[in-house]
């Protein structure tokens, strides 16, 4: 038994992780690992598995660096990866969501690639909002997935239905327009917004609250959610108006899960909705939307007085342990996991930034790739055309709520927000509540 | 010297002590160390994603639960949560127990089929019931749409006011075979001549249940109690697959929270305390029932 | 054969005190009754004998051995039980080879001890049921037949016949009276029943409270016990215990009640227990005290007669009479009583006077 | 019976017939529409309003699952599209099975070790009178007073220490400490009602205690002994939150973390992971409704004693 006090020290943990592989790795097949080029441990999520899976085919003919591939569903994914990361798991590469940045690499779960040139020189290509969404006090950790950002969602055909001619661009005019749909009878809950307490529903708030011209904390990184003027305090007035006043949103919603809303508005239930852009593909495939082929991006509809079209975005990025950087051999195999990933293939080309795209609809933080003929068609095929897209992506803002305490505070807010829908919470109050946990959290952290 | 020594610890000590040992080693590694552990870490503001940093607050943790209004929030969801469960638990093993407690054709396979939900696992019970009240494809809605309680479907775990209850259905309905075994098991050993005697002083059937069944009920019953209560208020299973403590906080129970408190906020420290709370509020309860089940034997 | 010696043998359950520094000397051959009625300690003390309880202090030795803390399948002694006890599992015969199969007898020989010993018991053709297919006598003679097959030196027996009805009993006496004739070998044997200690034993220890009242033979227990408790425990009716004081010319006095007593045999005025057993009344005669009565119940029992007498002082006694006398209820009688048969004890010790 | 009135009669076995069919139907119908969502296609599990029965049975579900094997996927062979809104085989779908064997293993490991363990240390309680008897069982007792959910976190870092993460020794071991103290609870409730003068008969004998154990109370409690099986079985089998912490690959996954998994994952389809839980229901209710006799005798001890 080891004393009690040093399991959770960072030395410790690396010092554990560099012996613990070799053992578990014999565990987990790496047997082929010992004729070929080394194996890569990468851990991901369940989403785009086909194309993740081709990619490390390709990856392993093209560099006989064998990779041994797990993924967990998303909703268990931060809690398995933190287990694996106290746990002394070999863990190379690990997919690493933009709001754990500065929570993981204060726990020493993450190594910077600063001083990786053969990395660092993608930024170049990138876009610099995904450059940013990858830096924490002036270190980068990582090279990106993918990034997007929520759009507005809406049903030409129930639009049609109600006659109604002109798309909404005031939350305001949403309304007004839902009203007219549901007394008309043609779908009971013409909005739909996903506010299951998941990860999602920071997301989806935050892209609100930006539509009304607020924010959940400001530059200086004070709590400014509960402001009346500049904060989220009339994105959720009006969530609570459009469940309980309107009624033009499922009271349900709080039970909406993303992929649940997502099926939902596939199946022609809602006509307006805020989603991420990438399930456009989804949402206009008919072997999987009886609504295909009827979904179409607008801008995103500005809230209240201080309205605008901005929206959030965020990213998801390939990072590494510090444990395989501090190896030579695994760093290196790590590196050049990471560039075949995240920036070019071998032979030069954005392989997997654009097989992510026009298979999934994941749009990539690679310039480069938006140019391809590929992608172009890609839109147009999905989703009518890709300039909203495109002019949408620019007017989308980070969430200001990434800080190292994200993880513990996302709970509180969650809980507020689910208030609010709930009617338990009066929206000022619930923000109230968010905000003081916010200035209480920061304030603890030294 | 050696006889002395066989003095002090007879053929019978040494065998106990060799009997016993591979147990105590057992527990001693997997339960006494963790939980003494647990508590040392209790004492310590031990937050993962700060490794460098293990303050020694003594019992600062335990004051700030105390302080913290999740808790009390948790504490009585918890208390609303495990009442609900247990009282309609044994209600319901009360009864399945008497109905299978006669002798009719069919109640041997009643008994066989009162094992299906004992055995089924909770995270598949959590999943069927899930699937039940699920708000568009949902059983539920479904068969009470049918006879005409309700009008359009509902979500039904996203009611906070039902939430609860709809995992505490699906606990009692995964933990009443147990109970209802249990019971049965001590009507069995009711002395008949006690019916006979009970019929012959003119006891009608729910005089004979109330004056007879019942109080010959009693160990059974706090066995039962006690057991339900221990397991239902540490229930966690449930609310991971089912509700994840929510809507809103709804289903925000202390287990749920020592969850989160643990593994998503990874505060050791505190989540540390707060199982350290919730393991002797557990003992109290098991301790009081004990007693107050056991005076009145 | 062995001897079996308790020195000081103390048998403590926490802060109760079971056997307490018993000593007794069992001899070779010798059959032992521990007699009393329950919680006196008697089966304690064949526990210990036998090894299942720990001895808390003392020295048990099997003729110079010193066993004390010799576990009992190290002890050579056999045991049989009030529950018979015997394996539901197994059968007769795995029932009767299982001492010897432990102890790695031959298979041969096995076979050979367990067909004559069932044949000495008569139980041959019971040999391959189970224990619940037999009756409680059959199941008894099994017990038995376990014990002896491994021709131990010593047999320990609690309360064997204890669950058999009275007949099965009474043969069931007989066949270890016999057994023990045969054997040659120590046995130490557990009661209540004082019948089944008078006809068994060699030598009966009665106890109580985790002490030895009387060590004797039964004969010496019977008309020399050692105290009141003794007296009353043995007898049957039990003995008639009457107290009162010794008066100034030495009789026994009670109330109204006067009884000569042998001359000179305890001090005036002393507070003393008069014991009669019932059998010891007569016909008036020359030598005899006599004793005035009225009957108040008679209850014949065929060979005798029990008399249910008021004395003066209002003394109830019980006696026992030949049939031939023709007692009616409501009769007044004069007995007459052997002085030298009578049994005084201190009323304060209990003890023998 | 024959002599009584006819009335009592019929009106007795209507109210038996209409508590057996509530009872059926609270108790066996939930699983029974489990396992009728299992046989249908994600179309017609999806219908408004549902169909109470599969309109055709179809195993599909189950075929999938036992074919469900880890494929190449290359360029070429990939599936395009957002597997996003249900009908999908879950990315896992291969784990489900190797993780049901998973479940297996440790299930008869736990089920063996816990009945080697438990039973020296019950005789050892209820037969022997040694010192610190008393101390022993509470000791082994209290250790299920501490919810699950607080040893999680030390027990992690204990069996990380111990090097076994993400093996199904972890789980072994720690399953142990859950089921030891129950059997030993109910071992010694079934070993205090074996006679004590077949103790004392088999020590006189010559058993020492192993022998005794061996010979007499192993043979006559048959009953507790199975019933212990089962309970440690299913306990490992339902086990959830432990396993959910301490293996977190696919090599030591045990069945209800990869149906877990699926259930979170809701791209999965939701025929797909009814199928998940049948399979997952059928090992443990077979044992169950087998040992059915035996798990009623092994509770009697304990219950009736209190």
């Amino acid at each position: 038994m080891q004393p009690i006090a040093s399991p959770l020290t960072r030395r410790r943990l690396l010092a554990g992780a560099a012996g613990a592989p070799a053992l578990l790795a014999g565990l987990s097949g790496g047997d082929a690992a010992a004729q070929s080029g080394g194996t890569v441990n990468f851990i991901g999520w369940s989403a785009a598995v086909d194309q993740v899976r081709a990619q490390i085919s390709a990856f392993e003919r093209a560099t006989n660096v064998r990779v041994n591939y797990e993924n967990f569903p998303w909703a268990q994914f931060r809690t398995a990866l933190v287990t694996r990361l106290v746990g002394n798991a070999p863990i190379d590469v690990s997919w690493i969501s933009d709001a754990w940045l500065p929570e993981f690499v204060e726990a020493g779960w993450l190594a910077d690639i600063n001083d990786i040139p053969q990395l660092m020189r993608y930024n170049a290509d990138a876009a610099d909002y995904c450059t940013q969404s990858m830096v924490y006090r002036g270190k980068q950790y990582g090279l990106a997935y993918y990034g997007d950002h929520m759009s507005f969602m809406y049903n030409t055909e129930l639009l049609e239905r109600a006659g109604i001619t002109t798309l909404p661009t005031t939350w305001e005019e949403v309304v007004q327009q839902s009203l007219r749909i549901k007394q008309q009878g043609i779908v009971e809950f013409p909005l739909l917004l996903s506010l299951a307490a998941d990860t999602w529903l920071i997301e989806f708030v935050s892209a609100l609250t930006y539509a009304f011209g607020g924010r959940m904390v400001d530059d200086a990184g004070n709590a400014v959610m509960a402001d009346a003027n500049r904060g989220a305090v009339r994105a959720a007035r009006f969530i609570r108006e459009a469940i309980a006043t309107h009624r033009i949103l499922s009271p349900g919603a709080v039970e909406t899960g993303e992929i649940n809303g997502l099926r939902a508005m596939g199946s022609g239930q809602h006509a307006f909705a805020i989603v991420p852009t990438y399930r456009i593909r989804a949402l206009n495939d008919p072997s999987q939307a009886s609504a295909a082929g009827k979904i179409r991006i607008a801008l995103m509809p500005k809230g209240g007085p201080d309205g605008t079209n901005n929206t959030l975005g965020w990213i998801r990025f390939y990072g590494m342990t510090p444990a395989a950087k501090a190896d030579r051999a695994r760093r290196e195999r790590a590196v050049r996991f990471m560039e075949f990933f995240g920036g070019r293939d071998t032979g030069g080309n954005y392989s997997m930034q654009k097989l992510l795209l026009t298979d999934v609809g994941l749009p990539s933080c690679a310039l480069p790739v938006n140019q391809d003929a590929d992608v172009t068609a890609f839109w147009n095929r999905w989703a009518g055309g890709g300039a909203v897209i495109a002019q949408q992506a620019m007017l989308a803002k980070k969430k200001d709520t990434i800080a190292p305490w994200f993880g513990e505070w996302v709970e509180t807010s969650n809980q507020a927000w689910q208030a609010v829908c709930l009617g338990r919470a009066e929206p000022e109050a619930a923000m109230r509540t968010a905000a003081a946990k916010w200035t209480e959290l920061r304030r603890a952290f030294r | 010297m050696l006889a002395r020594l066989n003095r002090k610890f007879g053929y019978d000590e040494r065998s106990a002590a060799i009997l016993v040992f591979p147990v105590v080693a057992v527990l001693l590694v997997v339960a006494a160390y963790p939980i003494l552990y647990s508590f040392w870490v209790s004492l310590h503001d031990i937050v993962l994603t700060r490794p460098l940093r293990r303050p020694f607050v003594g019992g600062d943790n335990y004051l700030r639960i105390f302080g913290d209004e999740r808790f009390w929030l948790a504490v009585s969801r918890t208390t609303v949560y495990t009442v609900v469960t247990v009282v309609v638990t044994t209600v319901l093993a009360v009864l399945v127990a008497l109905l299978l407690n006669e002798t009719f054709p069919g109640q041997r396979i009643l008994s066989a089929v009162l094992l299906v939900p004992w055995a089924t696992p909770s995270v598949v019970n959590g999943l069927m019931w899930k699937w039940i009240y699920d708000p568009t494809y949902g059983l539920l809605n479904a068969l009470l749409l049918k006879v005409g309680l309700i009008e359009r479907y509902r979500a039904w775990l996203g009611d906070p006011d039902l939430t609860l209850m709809l995992i505490a259905n699906a606990a009692v309905w995964k933990q009443m075979p147990l109970a209802a075994l249990l019971l049965i098991v001590t009507m069995k050993a009711i002395p008949d001549d006690l019916y006979r005697a009970a019929k012959v002083d003119g006891a009608n059937v729910l005089q004979r249940f109330v004056h007879v069944t019942l109080p010959a009920l009693r160990p059974g019953l706090m066995l039962v109690l006690v057991y339900e209560t221990m397991i239902s208020i540490r229930h966690f299973d449930l609310f991971l697959i089912m509700t994840q403590g929510g809507p809103g906080d709804a289903s925000f129970t202390l287990s749920w929270l020592i969850y989160v408190e643990t593994f998503r906020s990874l505060r050791f420290g505190t989540g540390a305390a707060m199982s350290y709370v919730l393991a002797m509020a557990t003992f109290l309860l098991s301790w009081a029932v004990i007693r107050w089940l056991g005076k009145r034997i | 054969m062995a001897a079996i010696t308790c020195e000081k043998l103390t048998k403590r359950y926490g802060s109760v005190t079971a056997v307490d520094r018993l000593d007794l000397a069992i001899g070779h051959g010798e059959f032992m009754v521990l007699l009393g009625p329950s919680g006196c300690g008697k089966t304690t003390t064949l526990n210990m004998i036998a090894g299942l309880e720990e001895i808390t202090d003392g020295t048990l030795r099997f003729d110079a051995t010193d066993v004390t803390w010799q576990p009992p399948h190290k002890r050579e002694v056999a045991m049989v039980f009030q529950s018979y006890a015997l394996y539901p599992n197994k059968t007769v015969r795995e029932n009767i080879a299982f001492p010897l199969q432990l102890r790695r007898t031959p298979r041969a020989e096995v076979e050979r001890a367990v067909a004559d010993v069932s044949e000495q018991l008569e139980i041959a053709h019971l040999l391959d049921r189970h224990p619940s297919q037999l009756s409680g006598g059959q199941r008894q003679r099994v017990a038995l037949g376990r014990a002896i097959v491994r021709k131990p030196s010593v047999f320990l027996m609690d309360e064997p016949l204890s669950n058999l009805d009275a007949a099965l009993r009474l043969s069931m006496r007989s066949l270890i009276k016999h057994l023990h004739q045969r054997l040659q070998a120590t046995f130490v044997y557990v009661t209540h029943d004082q019948a089944e200690a008078m006809t068994l034993a060699d030598r009966i220890a009665v106890m109580r409270g985790g002490l030895i009242q009387q060590l004797d033979t039964p004969d010496g227990i019977y008309s020399r016990p050692a105290n009141t408790f003794v007296a009353s425990f043995l007898g049957s009716p039990p003995i008639n215990l009457v107290e009162g004081e010794i008066a100034a010319d030495g009789r026994f006095a009670r109330g109204a009640l006067r009884l000569d007593l042998p001359p000179g045999a305890v001090a005036p005025g002393r507070a003393v227990t008069l014991g009669l057993r019932p059998e010891d009344v007569a016909a008036p005669a020359p030598g005899l005290a006599s004793l005035e009565a009225r009957v108040t119940l008679v209850s014949p029992l065929g060979s005798e007669t029990l008399l249910e007498v008021v004395a003066p002082g209002d003394v109830a006694l019980t006696l026992r009479v030949p049939k031939e006398w023709r007692v009616r209820h409501g009769d007044s009688m004069t007995f007459g009583i052997d002085p030298a048969r009578l049994h005084l004890f201190d009323r304060q010790t209990e003890a023998r006077l | 019976m024959a002599g009584r009135p006819l009335a009592p009669r019929i009106g007795r076995a209507v109210l038996l017939a209409f508590f057996s069919a509530l009872f059926v139907l609270y108790v066996a119908g939930p699983v029974a529409w489990l396992v009728s969502s299992s046989l249908q296609t994600e179309a017609q599990i999806t219908a408004i309003p549902p169909n109470w029965l599969p309109p055709e049975v179809n195993f599909g579900n189950f075929d999938a699952i036992l074919n469900a094997a880890e494929r190449q996927v290359t360029y070429e062979t990939r599936r395009q599209g957002d597997p996003a809104t249900g009908g999908f085989l879950p990315s896992g779908a291969a784990n489900l099975i190797p993780s049901l064997w998973n479940s297996l293993t440790v299930g008869l490991w736990v089920a063996a070790l816990n009945l080697l363990l438990s039973v020296t240390a019950a005789y050892a309680i209820a037969v022997i009178d040694f010192r610190g008897r008393r101390a022993t069982l509470y000791t082994v007792l209290a250790t299920r007073v501490v919810p699950d959910i607080a040893l999680i976190v030390p027990l992690f870092l204990v069996i990380r220490n111990l090097g076994l993460i993400n093996t199904l020794g972890a789980l072994v071991v720690t399953y142990l400490a859950i089921t030891v103290p129950f059997t030993i609870f109910i071992l010694i409730s079934y070993f205090e009602g074996i006679p004590r003068d077949l103790y004392r008969a088999a020590r006189i004998d010559g058993c020492g205690h192993w022998g005794a154990l061996r010979h007499v109370y192993l043979p006559l409690s048959l009953p507790a002994l199975v019933a212990s099986l089962t309970f440690a079985f299913l306990t490992s089998w339902n086990e959830f939150v432990f396993a959910l912490v301490l293996t977190q690959n696919v090599a030591a996954q045990t069945l209800p973390i990869v149906i877990s998994g699926f259930v979170m994952d809701f791209t999965t389809s939701f025929s797909f992971v009814n199928a998940a839980g049948v399979i997952a229901i059928i090992p443990p209710v077979l044992m169950a409704v087998l040992f059915q006799r035996y798990i009623v005798s092994g509770l009697t001890a304990g219950a009736v004693k209190g």
